[in-house]
């Protein structure tokens, strides 16, 4: 499967890039977690602590124990704080 | 019902007056947030980013919400992106009703909910530093008051 | 602080404007009323009147109240009076703030305690008949949360 | 004592002017209406209903017992229907 992958706020500054093609065989947001962090150390940095942040598939909020079946967009994020 | 994610500024006046045209429109309550130095710091600016595909879609369930729950007649978001100097307007919200009550409580719950669920994200910017702004917790219990 | 009883109409994003010149105010809630027809009962224009040697203590007196009870850096009260056609704006409060709550339940107080204390009369003219607007009861309810 | 007595609203319309001066020795805002109401059809018609009646001494709202020491202006309306 292949996703687009796409990192907002601090997120994005800690791996550097703000979206790449990710092919994976992961079945939930957890396992992309997972998987990317067993990549290189700034992904590892950036998804220390899971609590802190939020994730979307195609543009609209997730947990992370959802599953990525037809997705094709994920996003992950700090909580927001617009206003 | 409208919302706009844009860098330009707004006329807050102009957008309030759009409301009124229904004749049946008696109240507009309006919020519009600045960009503030609370703890005298020396912030000099504040950089807006947003989740460009998905903000639209996010202010546009949080209008369909309030307009379900209070008697809107008419309703604006306006939020800006980039990067906004001291004193500058960040975003506005505006609803207009026969009655003050739905107009105030209507835009109290479009802050609300914008605050926690419309994807944006503030980084301030200081003389020699720059910090990305934490969610508060007060904005989430805020949120729950509509939940029950 | 600032309270205007006036004939003129006034500029709603120019108040704003001015009450945001503190750096600390990061949030301006505004309610602005008009004259609405809510009942398609023809209503041409309404007349206001008020009592003149009291209305600007009254006014004053509600602004200290709120700017007592929450952390206000600014705020405004206009007021018109005479004959307002259908649309036009009959007055307006703005409350600045650091923090949107205090904000919001300033400016909700403020227009509470305008409804019941503050010395204005509304009549109604319609084509053939003219008619005085009646307190309603449920603004007097508005108030008594305040007063807990 | 002479007392500067104003009318507001449908009151002012009932009576038939805006403002008189009152000469009078009543001690309070009830005991004002009484005399007042005993002079013509058109007084006691504005205050046949005295709890639909606002008053004020000196630009201060108060009740119907309260005295009228030292006042100098009295006003009567209807509950305020500002904003």
């Amino acid at each position: 499967m292949k996703l687009n992958v796409l990192y907002f706020a601090w997120v994005r500054e800690r791996i550097g890039i703000a979206s790449e093609s990710v092919e994976t065989q992961a079945g939930s947001i957890n396992e992309l977690i997972d998987e990317l962090c067993a990549r290189e150390e700034r992904y590892a940095a950036a998804f220390s602590d899971r609590s802190v942040l939020r994730a979307a598939i195609d543009q609209t909020l997730v947990p992370f124990e959802a599953t990525l079946t037809d997705a094709t967009e994920v996003a992950f994020f700090p909580p927001m704080t617009g206003g | 019902m409208s919302v706009h994610v844009q860098t330009d500024d707004f006329d807050l006046g102009a957008e309030v007056s759009k409301l009124s045209s229904d004749p049946s429109v008696g109240a507009v309550v309006s919020f519009t947030g600045i960009v503030r130095d609370a703890a005298q710091s020396g912030l000099i600016s504040m950089e807006l980013e947003c989740y460009p595909g998905m903000v639209e879609q996010a202010l546009n369930d949080i209008e369909i919400k309030a307009r379900n729950r209070w008697d809107l007649k008419a309703s604006v978001i306006i939020h800006r992106i980039g990067n906004l100097k001291l004193g500058e307007q960040i975003m506005m919200v505006a609803t207009a009703s026969p009655h003050r009550q739905d107009a105030f409580e209507a835009a109290e719950f479009l802050m609300d909910y914008l605050k926690s669920e419309a994807p944006f994200w503030k980084k301030e910017h200081f003389q020699d530093h720059a910090k990305w702004v934490d969610a508060r917790e007060t904005d989430l219990q805020s949120l729950k008051r509509w939940q029950d």
